[in-house]
């Protein structure tokens, strides 16, 4: 009999073998309950800040439960500029908690060094993906808070599959 | 001293060379020009007349082989910006610290330090202040590479 | 013969069938009083509160707990786990003692003993124990801090809350929650809060055991525990997930205990304030209005001062109290 | 009851060490502060600094006077107009260029404009750092508007680099007037209003009165200029006494408040809210028509060498930049000097004896934009 590998096990059993939903169950809870951690660098802080507040109103997606502590927070929002000063802090915040978590690096300074990058710098770090991972990346400079909510539908688009709304095209 | 308004004239400290400049064009008031080991004695005077220390920041004069020191100071009652300047040599810039006159000055003197490498003699911390706690480099030096 | 079956089968039967449902009740009223808190809260700030979860944000509170119980469990490198992890658990056990014994109507109450209110208050202490042990045992000094503060706010406020405490015994003869509630019937004048007769100043003695009640339960302007621009997240900071989650569910069964204490003592508890239809209906909605209070409050005001907390159990509340107990010790003597 | 004695040497009290930051919610971004406290008392409380520095300087001498107009607005972002101006002015008063009256009430109204907005976010925040959540939203809802201002006339939400060399990106609009209009009659009851809400909260004032005082010596002894020496009762204001643009034609105050403590500065705030609602009306009323650029911006500016100095009063404080220029495209110096760290500075010496609470209270009225402070 030839070998065969995992994959292939799994597909011919599917007809006969059902898993259990639990998967998609927990992705759904993660996806709709992301509380991001209080935590603002710079410029982008302040349009995080403003997409909690009234008008955008991130509590909508039940978001908008900002967690002072790491070890209770789902989420990290890096959102500004991070410096090799602040690198290892970064860092520590991150692996302080709780898996499972995302990332999303709102604005060009966290996805790449933004403005503040050119030849001979010597404070930034050219993308916080250097890190750790990041699921999510927010261009702008710095992004409107739509961006951050699109953001957001984003990573709950990559932990449940479904897409919420449909995306609007501008006409 | 010559020349500037007399009403200005008279609050500046007597024993500083100050020579007006053209406010419209510059944005400052009188300069003043003095040897590196007057900044202390200079500093002690502005206070005394009731000045406010702006700002302290350094120029490197690479060309020159100089490092510039400029103080800025300001007064709160009226429109009257003075800037002392001390020159020093560059490969030794050493210059005594106004920490001790203006307890302000402490922060403005770490920043210069961190970016020129100008050390202030009798400054009690010149630990980086805005460069990571293990850095040695200078980065406004004009010969500075990353 | 039957007296023994009935003492070994029935009545414990009962005792677990009341425990499940009080458990279930507080659940439900914890998750779900976050969604009302989070709601209420989005009302306040012109803002809609969670929608996208459900109808109105309903499942929100579900998906909450699926997340948090899903979470990772840090114990923290150098804490003292076995602390750390019991101080959860500790917490949620006072208020579930004491919602056994709460009268909800004339015959539902999980426990009917004539001494219910000596039980809420003896063990009334168990969950700032618990707050306390979370804390030091995080070995963070925010969580340290933030301990001490529970315990001397604790010990402070205990003080007036028992002194209203005992007037109310004094006034009402009794320690039974629902003889208590049963001297209340007629409408809303025979509540404990109108009984001038006997307690001229019985509305202070509400406020005060209010207010004690807002400050044992770390709720805000009183929320020195979990100060969250101070002290990050306070005795909880090192909790991660259900760790966390249980605290927070227990500072809204404390406040459901608390609101139903004083719904008791108070407010007639489930007598209806215009005398008929009595029953559980009354109860809940008298209870809910003083927990929407506190909600209220919470979104309204800024934190106090941790002196000025201080201050004001011991320069204000403690001498009120205390001189209402000797005034009704006195009309209830003279009269 | 607010401060406590300083601990005598050799008692054997033990103090720790807190450290708050570079992540905590009172510090408004990676501020870092290690402090020794005595129980509850903060023996000594250091600020440590650059942990979002960005090199501004050094990027200040490796791009032109254009190329770095842009970085103007992300220094302080939340008062990106006036930190905008204040390099522009510098360059138009080094390359004697003359900026239209047309523009100059425009600077005006959008620098005013946005020094709301600024302080409605320190309003917020600061409620925030006494616990009171609800503020903060209060003040975003009216801040937006604001945005919605300066977005349809500039294009941006928060770094806008409206200002050019010479005058401004474009010119305003009806649509902006009028509804420049509308914001200062809606906004006017909205202070009002939180004025009786908020400030007159018997909480907030036992919070904010006779805690943190600074006195105005402290202040010149540490450069702390805007709010903070308001608060302390010295008028200085850098619209006022160093007048710069169209400020001269405004009748408005700069409010100042003898007490010193907490509640003054908020206090400062607050009426300064008002005065730049006053500078707003009377911008639009006196707004001329013409053009909103100079003639004859040369496309290469160089600047004649030499040092030049411009000061703005920004929403924290003097702001003032000093180029020195070594008669190239590319400026030889940028310094900028920045009102936070000069207010921050003072901090340490502030917050001695206090109680942890009472100084995170100190620390949010003096308003403090991090980035600022590191550039």
């Amino acid at each position: 009999m030839e070998p065969q590998n995992d994959a292939q096990i799994l597909k011919d059993c599917s007809p006969y073998v059902k898993f259990a939903k639990l998967d998609e169950l927990l992705a759904l809870g993660r996806a709709n309950s992301l509380w991001p951690l209080t935590f603002g660098l710079a410029c982008c802080a302040i349009e995080m800040m403003a997409a909690g507040a009234s008008r955008f109103d991130l509590a909508r997606f039940g978001a908008e439960v900002f967690r002072p502590s790491p070890r209770q927070a789902d989420l990290m929002i890096v959102a500004g500029t991070v410096n090799k000063k602040m690198a290892l802090a970064v860092k520590t915040l991150y692996d302080q908690m709780a898996e499972p978590k995302w990332v999303i690096a709102m604005g060009n300074c966290a996805i790449s060094g933004g403005p503040f990058v050119f030849p001979g710098q010597y404070a930034v770090i050219e993308g916080v993906d250097k890190l750790f991972p990041v699921d999510v990346y927010i261009p702008g400079c710095p992004p409107r808070p739509e961006a951050l909510i699109e953001g957001l539908l984003k990573l709950e688009e990559k932990l449940t599959g479904k897409r919420r709304w449909p995306v609007v095209t501008p006409q | 001293m010559a020349g500037g308004d007399p009403a200005m004239n008279a609050k500046l400290p007597p024993s500083i060379p100050f020579q007006p400049v053209d406010y419209a064009a510059k944005g400052c008031h009188f300069e003043a020009v003095i040897a590196p080991d007057k900044v202390v004695e200079a500093a002690a005077l502005l206070d005394g007349a009731g000045f406010v220390l702006d700002t302290i920041t350094g120029v490197d004069w690479m060309a020159e082989g100089q490092m510039e020191v400029i103080y800025d100071f300001f007064r709160l009652e009226e429109a009257l910006r003075v800037a002392v300047r001390a020159r020093i040599p560059r490969d030794n810039p050493e210059i005594a610290t106004i920490s001790g006159v203006y307890p302000g000055a402490n922060w403005h003197e770490r920043e210069t330090h961190d970016f020129f490498g100008i050390r202030f003699a009798g400054h009690p911390d010149l630990t980086p202040f805005l460069l990571p706690e293990d850095a040695t480099y200078h980065p406004l030096r004009k010969d500075f590479v990353a | 013969m039957k007296n023994l079956l009935h003492m070994l089968l029935a009545e414990p039967f009962r005792l677990v069938l009341a425990l499940l449902v009080i458990m279930s009740f507080v659940g439900l009223n914890a998750a779900y009083l976050v969604w009302v808190e989070r709601k209420g809260a989005g009302r306040f700030q012109r803002r809609p509160g969670p929608t996208e979860v459900g109808y109105a944000g309903l499942i929100q509170p579900i998906v909450d707990a699926i997340k948090l119980l899903s979470k990772q469990l840090i114990v923290p490198d150098g804490v003292d786990a076995t602390l750390f992890r019991a101080a959860p658990l500790v917490v949620m056990v006072p208020s579930l003692i004491g919602l056994a014994v709460i009268p909800y109507s004339d015959k539902l109450v999980g426990r009917d003993i004539n001494v219910g209110l000596l039980l809420i208050f003896a063990l009334g202490s168990i969950n700032v124990m618990a707050i306390m042990l979370g804390g030091w045992s995080s070995r963070n000094k925010y969580a340290i801090i933030s301990a001490a503060r529970v315990v001397s706010q604790n010990v402070a406020y205990e003080i007036p809350t028992l002194l209203v405490v005992i007037t109310m015994i004094m006034v009402t003869g009794s320690m039974d929650l629902n003889e208590i509630v049963r001297q209340q019937a007629g409408g809303f004048w025979r509540w404990n809060l109108f009984r001038w007769d006997v307690n001229p100043l019985a509305p202070v003695t509400f406020l005060i055991l209010y207010v004690c009640m807002l400050a044992e339960t770390n709720r805000s302007p009183f929320d020195m525990a979990e100060a969250e621009s101070e002290l990050v997240a306070g005795a909880y900071t090192e909790y991660s997930g259900m760790g966390f989650g249980v605290f927070f569910m227990a500072e809204y069964a404390n406040i459901l205990l608390g609101c139903s204490v004083a719904t008791v003592l108070f407010l007639g508890g489930w007598q209806s304030p215009v005398g008929i239809w009595s029953g559980l209906f009354w109860f809940l909605a008298k209870m809910y209005f003083l927990i929407f209070s506190v909600i209220w409050i919470r979104w309204t005001f800024p934190r106090t001062q941790f002196y000025g907390l201080l201050n004001l159990s011991w320069k204000i509340l403690i001498p009120v109290s205390l001189f209402t107990l000797i005034l009704s010790s006195a009309m209830l003597k003279i009269f | 009851m607010t401060t406590a004695e300083a601990i005598p040497a050799g008692t054997g009290r033990e103090t720790f060490v807190l450290n708050l930051g570079p992540q905590h919610p009172a510090t408004h971004g990676v501020l870092r502060v290690k402090m020794t406290m005595d129980g509850e008392y903060v023996a000594r409380a250091e600020p440590v600094c650059g942990y979002i520095h960005r090199m501004q300087e050094k990027m200040g001498e490796n791009r032109t006077y254009a190329q770095f107009l842009p970085n103007t607005s992300r220094i302080d972002y939340l008062s990106a107009m006036t930190y905008t101006h204040a390099f522009v002015g510098a360059i138009e008063r080094a390359a004697k260029l003359t900026v239209p009256p047309r523009a100059e009430y425009i600077r005006v109204i959008t620098s005013e404009l946005n020094r709301i907005s600024s302080h409605l976010v320190w309003w917020g925040a600061f409620l925030l750092d006494l616990g009171g959540f609800t503020p903060l939203l209060y003040a975003f809802d009216d801040r937006e508007k604001i945005l919605d201002l300066l977005e349809g006339i500039t294009g941006s939400r928060l770094t806008y680099s409206y200002y050019r060399i010479g005058g401004l990106y474009n010119d305003v609009d009806d649509t902006f007037v009028k509804g420049t209009r509308q914001f200062v009659a809606q906004m006017r009851p909205r202070l009002k209003m939180y004025r009786e809400l908020v400030t007159e909260n018997i909480i907030l004032r036992k919070r904010l009165i006779g805690i943190g005082p600074i006195r105005a010596e402290l202040c010149r002894k540490y450069g702390a200029t805007g709010p903070v020496i308001r608060g302390s009762g010295v008028g200085y204001d850098v619209r006022k006494i160093e007048p710069y643009s169209v400020y001269p034609e405004m009748d408005f105050i700069a409010p100042a408040f003898p007490e010193g403590d907490s509640m003054a500065r908020y206090l400062v705030r607050m009426e300064e809210m008002a005065q730049s609602l006053r500078i707003i009306e009377q911008g639009l009323d006196k707004l001329p028509a013409g053009p909103v650029m100079a003639e004859k911006v040369p496309r290469v500016l160089k600047l004649p060498a030499g040092d030049y100095c411009y000061a703005v009063e920004a929403a924290r404080g003097r702001f003032a930049v000093r180029i020195v220029s070594d008669g190239k495209e590319i400026p030889y110096r940028v310094k900028l000097r920045s009102p936070s760290l000069s207010n921050l500075s003072l901090f340490e010496e502030a917050s001695r004896g206090m109680l942890l609470p009472d100084a995170l209270a100190l620390m949010g009225s003096l308003d403090l934009v991090i980035p600022d402070i590191d550039r």
